[in-house]
């Protein structure tokens, strides 16, 4: 695909619309559809058009294997520590509410925090995913 | 040392023995020493038990909760008293004897020969102390498999298959209708402990207990009524000391003690006394004695024939205590003891034989007496013994019996006797006769006696043979107390 | 901050489950493999504890985010559940000392942290299982468990393990779908998925078209993971190529957990609602017990691999579980509780013995194991202790099961089937027997030196088996704990 | 319209149609989802059955082979068991609320309690947000440890000797 | 798709069975993890469909609406799909390998590649 000009040009410009998207519905997920799976799925497909698009060497540059299995197992981490850091702030595991001083806005916290974690891994996973395929019909070595 | 810790060294010692002779495995001298001491120290701990049952206690063990309600525990008295004794009184003999073999015929494996010896002798004090049921049956399957080793000692084709018809008779019989039998007393009577008196009570319909007793009777295939016979030959393939603890200590005389067991402790011989449904078993073990002895009277192989005279022998026993007359069970519980004896002196005859002359038939035996004179002088009194004529002691225990079966008129079990009397002489006279008076069919085979010790053992047994007959008031007042425990 | 006790029940499942990411961080066999042990023993002490802090007739509750139970999820641990929590545990931190060696010799160097990965991830998928107390909660914490133990079977080098991997999946994942179309039957007639909060409303139905289909829908769900006859044929083949620590840690408790969420689902949800005798869901899973008991021994017997058999004889084992089920009584109900148990320990002792056979000989063909007895003895004596287990002579675990399966049976005034289960049991010694007689009564091929299984593989092995003795014998605690937990699988959530 | 779909992928022997197909099947379903209010699972389904799993079933039909080579099995025993089961759910569903019905349990039970008090206890309008993150906020934790497995699993499963032996 | 009394469940079905089939008869892998696709996301219908309420809407509260859908099933069918996509991701991975180790993702012919090697 190394000729395709438009294709590159446009996908350059695509690219970090996606991404601001995946955040919007990331963060609107609370007043709107959406959430965390969802963004972690369009987050991870823009870097997927960068890599069809630049090809795969290109994308592993831009977000290397080890960033990707850190995020994998980054974002599990995220999502139970704020579970944990309920219990240590004195609540059950998970309870947002004593996140913060006021209940409600500790729920939100914790919400937006989960869903983050969701994000990250689902995107981690999804990338990886990819690569992991597209590498196999080439015979990348994967580090 | 008090009778708990006896109790629970008689089982101890042979183990820990055991222990010892596979550390010993490297010096065969060490390991021989450890055996011998071993049983030694064991009858010692039977011997202690002795004076306490006599004076009517009966010391118990109870160790842990195998499932609720039952408990694994022991409890000593007189007829476990009886066999106990029998067993680790026979073993010393025993393992002398099995030194002189397995040297003289440098057999392979003798570590492993002597350490099963040693369980399986552990497994049968459970079996003779144990205070219910489960108890036993748990002793009685690990009987079971610590003998198989010896059975299929010698690894060839036909060991194995040997091997197969003793687990399949053995193990099937006792998981498939044992077990049964166990579970099926827990639910009728909530118990399994081994009552005087008997546990059932009038728990069971007369047509239950009589499916009950049969549950036992051919679940306990150790005692080999028909057809649960078939193993016993089968085990021949295994050496001749094997088959003198198989056929004399440990593993027959446990199957009938077992049933005696149950039939006085379990069913009480007072309550199915006159039992229609009980009355099928006189025929049963009668048909099993005259069919056994007519097998023996037939097979050429030495020790096939003594074989099927022991599933003949045992049906005495259970015969007798299907009489469920006082008189009979005390004709049950001695002949236990004078049959151990006198079989396993013919057992050691022919041990003998095969060391010094690697002779296995009856066919070949014309004229043997004059090359091995103690031998056959042992054998001719073992045999005496179990064909019943006096100075042998068989002759009581078959007496006590006989008067059993004439007090309960049952004239069909003094026709079985007689009859079996006469095919028991008619398979061992010419034996004798041939031994003694026949002119050797091959003078130029020359071979002397066997090695000193196995002579020794069998010098041991055939006095013993001839002691019991004119020592017998001790094993019949432990018999009494028997009877007296069941009514 | 709360006193730590207070948060056991969660720290039980989410222990386990947050190893995995940090192995993945960690990137190292060895230290994966260390957190592996500390975390198994971890749980495994936890759920000691909760075995032990569990009021008798009462539970121990857990609610996620402080959320009130129908609203929020919550956990609920009885003498059941705290029952599998300890058979789960046990074992986990019994197989995952010996796994190092094990997996060194049967799967490739870079793949070791993974499967630590997978192997913590599946063993807090069962916790949960065992811990929930809500219906969908349960089937995400299945999911877990499965997709771990489909990459745990798949992660060696055997490439039978990769159709047999994918036969799992497509089946274990029939079975979920079918368990959440009877959860959601039974979520409309409530409206709530709180097992507890279920059993109680479902009394109120009157309504029983949509119940009775969702029992059917969850029973053949569950049936699919229990492989349970005829539904088994994913599993020979999943346990006979999988790596020897996967077939261990499987066998012992992936079929187990999925037998009590059905027990749970029979006895507890739908046992208040329904007269199940009516259903003659019984006479049928009885009928299935006794073909896979007998069918599964005889087939078992003419296997030439060892796994193979022993995974055979798994079915046939799970037959006695299914069996103590369908007779619906105490004493039934416990005889398949404790054979959860009593087989568990017996299965995991001789798959980890098998290990070590694999790790010397390469192989567990029959052939090559002639005369295993002068090359390997305390492997091969230890194999012969566990299998007298698994055909329950007395003094050995599986006749305490024999024993009360028996009972159970007389107590019904079936005879036929006591006899069955006997006779059953005798098929089993057959193929023990095979075993014996290879291994002592055969002549070796080749030249004979001992090379006996390294001590970091037979010492776990060795207590597994002594288990099955010592468990045979002392019943104190299994047998109590297992009557306990049948009591409160009938006495449901009240 | 997404039966005929199916039917299609049912016959379809090649492939990259079928994959193709499945990705139609997937829309249609979301704006049959869409119909019934749950945007949310609509914009999944989308995302997911169009999106992600046509890519990873692309990518694997890339790696492996793109026909199915072999003649149909005999297709009567299949039918006979998912009939079976179709047989036995429509016997279930029969006894089921009328649809839309507002006195289903589903309706009464736990549902109220979400609607009324999300907006306070959580302060999220989205009440599905509210309820995926916080009431069953643990389901979620599963959710993502699920899809954590399975990328895990992929790795261990796909990934490459460094140095080929 | 027709929104009726009981028709959401009718065109589940039919859609169930077609995936069962598809999943049983066919022998091609990848083939059956599609049949197995379209067999869960049929069961999506059973929990959504009843959660809807004529005249209601999306269950995201604002002041001009009164009747919301219920919100509960959407959450449940949310974690389904991610799980159902997780499964076919292995799946498919599997199917991966299986390729390269026996060159082909039919299952009778993998079958019989291994009767072959049987000893």
């Amino acid at each position: 695909m190394r000729s395709h000009l438009i294709l590159r040009v446009v996908a350059k410009l695509l690219i970090p619309f996606m991404l601001l998207f995946a955040l919007y519905v990331q963060f609107h997920g609370d007043f709107g559809p959406g959430g965390g799976f969802q963004a972690g799925v369009i987050f991870a497909a823009a870097i997927i058009l960068y890599g069809l698009i630049y090809g795969l060497p290109a994308a592993r540059l831009m977000v290397p294997d080890l960033v990707v299995e850190s995020m994998i197992a980054g974002g599990v981490l995220l999502y139970a520590g704020v579970g944990l850091a309920g219990i240590a702030l004195g609540g059950n595991f998970l309870d947002y509410s004593v996140l913060a001083a006021d209940p409600v806005q500790g729920q939100h916290r914790g919400i937006l925090l989960v869903e983050f974690g969701v994000l990250i891994t689902v995107a981690g996973v999804m990338l990886k995913i990819f690569y992991v395929f597209a590498g196999r019909g080439k015979g990348i070595d994967e580090t | 040392m008090s009778p708990e810790t006896a109790i629970l060294a008689a089982m101890a010692v042979p183990v820990s023995g055991a222990a010892g002779i596979a550390l010993a495995h490297r010096f065969p001298n060490l390991r021989e020493t450890i055996t011998v001491i071993t049983a030694l120290s064991l009858l010692a701990c039977v011997l202690t038990l002795l004076p306490l049952v006599q004076a009517g206690e009966r010391p118990e063990v109870v160790l842990f909760q195998l499932m609720p309600g039952i408990s694994f525990s022991f409890r000593v008295e007189p007829l476990g008293m009886l066999f106990a004794l029998v067993a680790s009184g026979l073993w010393i003999v025993n393992s002398l004897y099995s030194i002189g073999y397995m040297r003289a015929n440098d057999e392979h494996g003798q570590t492993r020969f002597y350490v099963c010896f040693a369980l399986a002798l552990a497994a049968t004090m459970g079996i003779a102390f144990s205070a219910n049921l489960v108890t036993l049956f748990l002793f009685y399957e690990v009987l079971t498999l610590v003998t198989y080793p010896l059975v299929t000692h010698h690894r060839d084709e036909e060991a194995r298959r040997g091997g197969r018809v003793y687990m399949v008779y053995l193990l099937g019989s006792s998981m498939a209708l044992l077990l049964v039998a166990v579970i099926s007393t827990w639910l009728a009577t909530g118990s399994v402990e081994f009552t005087p008196g008997g546990l059932l009570g009038n728990s069971l319909s007369n047509n239950e207990i009589g499916l009950l007793l049969a549950l036992f009777i051919f679940g306990i295939g150790k005692a080999a009524v028909m057809p649960m016979h078939r193993w016993l030959p089968a085990a021949m393939v295994a050496p001749t000391p094997v088959s003198a603890l198989l056929h004399a200590v440990a593993v027959v005389k446990a199957g009938v003690f077992s049933v005696v067991k149950v039939i006085v402790y379990i069913f009480g011989v007072d309550r199915i006394a006159g039992l229609s449904s009980v009355d099928w078993l006189p025929f049963i073990t009668g048909f099993t004695i005259v069919a056994a002895s007519v097998v023996a009277l037939r097979s050429d192989n030495l020790k096939r024939r003594l074989a099927y005279s022991t599933i003949s022998q045992l049906s005495y026993v259970v015969l007798a205590a299907a009489l469920l007359t006082p008189l009979s069970v005390i004709g049950a519980a001695l002949h236990i003891v004078t049959h151990a004896v006198g079989k396993i002196t013919l057992f050691f005859a022919a041990g003998a034989i095969y060391t010094a002359a690697h002779k296995t038939n009856v066919s070949q035996l014309d004229g043997i007496a004059r090359r091995m004179p103690w031998t056959m002088g042992a054998f001719t009194i073992g045999a005496l013994s179990l064909i019943g004529i006096p100075p042998a002691a068989g002759f009581l225990s078959k007496w006590y019996i006989v008067l059993g079966a004439a007090q309960g008129g049952h004239w069909t079990a003094l026709a079985v006797l007689a009859a079996s009397t006469l095919l028991n002489a008619a398979y061992f006279l010419p034996i004798i006769y041939a031994a003694y008076f026949r002119a050797p069919a091959d003078p130029e085979h020359v071979h002397g006696e066997a090695p000193w010790l196995m002579l020794v053992a069998m010098a041991i047994t055939a006095t013993g043979v001839v002691l019991l007959f004119f020592g017998m008031e001790f094993p019949l007042a432990l018999a009494l107390q028997l009877v007296q425990a069941s009514n | 901050m709360r006193l730590i006790a207070d948060h056991l029940p969660i720290l039980q499942v989410i222990l386990p489950l947050l190893a995995a990411p940090l192995i993945v961080l960690l990137r190292n066999a060895t230290l994966a493999w260390l957190l592996t042990v500390a975390v198994s023993w971890v749980s495994f002490a936890i759920a000691l504890t909760l075995f032990f802090a569990v009021p008798d007739g009462g539970a121990i509750y857990y609610e996620m985010g402080n959320w009130p139970m129908p609203i929020g999820i919550g956990y609920r641990i009885d003498a059941a559940s705290a029952y599998v929590l300890v058979l789960v545990s046990l074992i986990a931190a019994v197989v995952a000392p010996y796994a190092r060696l094990s997996i060194a010799a049967e799967v490739e160097r870079e793949r070791h942290y993974l499967f630590y990965a997978m192997f913590v991830l599946c063993v807090g998928g069962l916790l949960g299982i065992a811990a929930t107390n809500d219906a969908f909660n349960l089937f995400v914490f299945l999911e877990i468990s499965s997709l771990s133990s489909y990459v745990l079977i798949a992660i060696g080098k055997n490439r039978r393990a990769f159709h047999a991997s994918f036969q799992y999946l497509i089946m274990g994942t029939i079975g979920a779908t079918f368990y959440i179309i009877g959860v959601g039957l039974l979520y409309l007639m409530t409206g709530t998925l709180n097992l507890a909060d279920m059993a109680e409303r479902l009394s109120a139905v009157e309504e029983t078209r949509p119940v009775l289909s969702a029992l059917a829908f969850i029973t053949v769900g569950l049936s699919l993971k229990i492989a349970l006859f005829p539904l088994h044929f994913w599993l020979p083949n999943a346990y006979s190529c999988a790596p020897s620590t996967v077939s261990a840690f499987l066998a012992g408790t992936a079929t187990k957990v999925s037998v009590y969420v059905l027990m749970r689902f029979i006895f507890s949800v739908f046992g208040p609602r329904l007269p199940l005798e009516a259903l003659h869901l019984f006479d049928a899973l009885i009928v299935l017990s006794i073909a896979a008991t007998v069918v599964s021994s005889l087939v078992a017997v003419f296997q030439t691999d060892l796994k193979r058999m022993l995974a055979y004889s798994s079915v046939a084992q799970i037959g006695y579980i299914s069996l103590g089920i369908a007779l619906n009584n105490a004493d039934g109900l416990t005889a398949s509780v404790i054979h959860l148990f009593n087989h568990g320990v017996t299965k995991v002792a001789l798959f980890m013995l098998a290990g070590g056979i694999v790790l010397r000989l390469g192989t567990t063909n029959f052939d090559s194991m002639a005369g295993l007895s002068r090359r390997m003895p305390l492997t091969t004596f230890g194999f012969v202790l566990a299998g007298l287990s698994l055909i329950g002579v007395p003094a050995s675990a599986g006749f305490v099961t024999k024993w009360y399966l028996v009972m159970a049976a007389l107590e019904r005034g079936h005879w036929w089937l006591a006899a069955l289960v006997v006779a059953t049991s005798l098929i089993s010694a057959l193929y023990v027997w095979r075993f014996v007689e290879t291994a002592y009564l055969r002549e070796p091929v080749g030249e004979v030196k001992r090379v006996e299984a390294p001590l970091a593989m037979l010492i776990p092995a060795w207590i597994m088996v002594i288990a099955c003795t010592y468990f045979g014998l002392e019943t104190a605690y299994s047998l109590t704990g297992a009557q306990e937990a049948a009591m409160a699988l009938m006495r449901g959530f009240k | 319209m997404t039966i005929v779909v199916t039917l299609a992928i049912t016959l379809q022997r090649n492939l990259f149609a079928v994959v193709v197909m499945s990705g139609i099947y997937s829309f249609l379903m979301a704006t049959a989802l869409v119909v019934l209010d749950a945007v949310d699972v609509a914009m999944t389904e989308a995302a997911v059955g169009a999106g992600v799993s046509t890519v990873l079933l692309l990518g694997a039909i890339h790696l492996t082979q793109g026909n199915e080579t072999r003649p149909l099995r005999k297709p009567l025993l299949p039918l006979v068991v998912a009939l079976g089961v179709g047989a036995a759910l429509i016997y279930g569903t029969l006894g089921l609320p009328a649809f839309s019905d507002p006195q289903a349990p589903i309706h009464v039970h736990v549902a109220p309690h979400y609607i009324e008090q999300a907006m306070a206890e959580t302060g999220v309008p989205n009440v599905v947000t509210a309820v995926l993150a916080s009431y069953r906020g643990y389901d979620t934790l599963g959710e993502t440890i699920v899809v954590f497995t399975a990328g895990i699993g992929v790795i261990a499963l796909l990934r490459r000797r460094r140095r080929r032996e | 798709m027709t929104v009726g009394s009981h028709y959401g469940y009718w065109a589940m079905m039919t859609l169930m069975i077609i995936g069962l089939y598809i999943l049983i008869a066919r022998g091609n892998l990848i083939k059956k993890l599609v049949g197995l696709s379209i067999f869960q996301t049929s069961v999506y219908l059973l929990y959504i469909a009843p959660g809807k309420l004529i005249g209601g809407t999306a269950p995201i509260i604002a002041e001009k609406f009164g009747i919301y859908s219920n919100p509960l099933p959407h959450v449940l069918i949310l974690t389904a799909i991610v799980v159902g996509v997780a499964t076919i991701a292995l799946g498919l991975a599997l199917v991966v390998r299986i390729y390269e180790a026996y060159g082909s993702i039919e299952e009778d012919e993998i079958i019989e590649k291994d009767s072959g090697l049987e000893r």
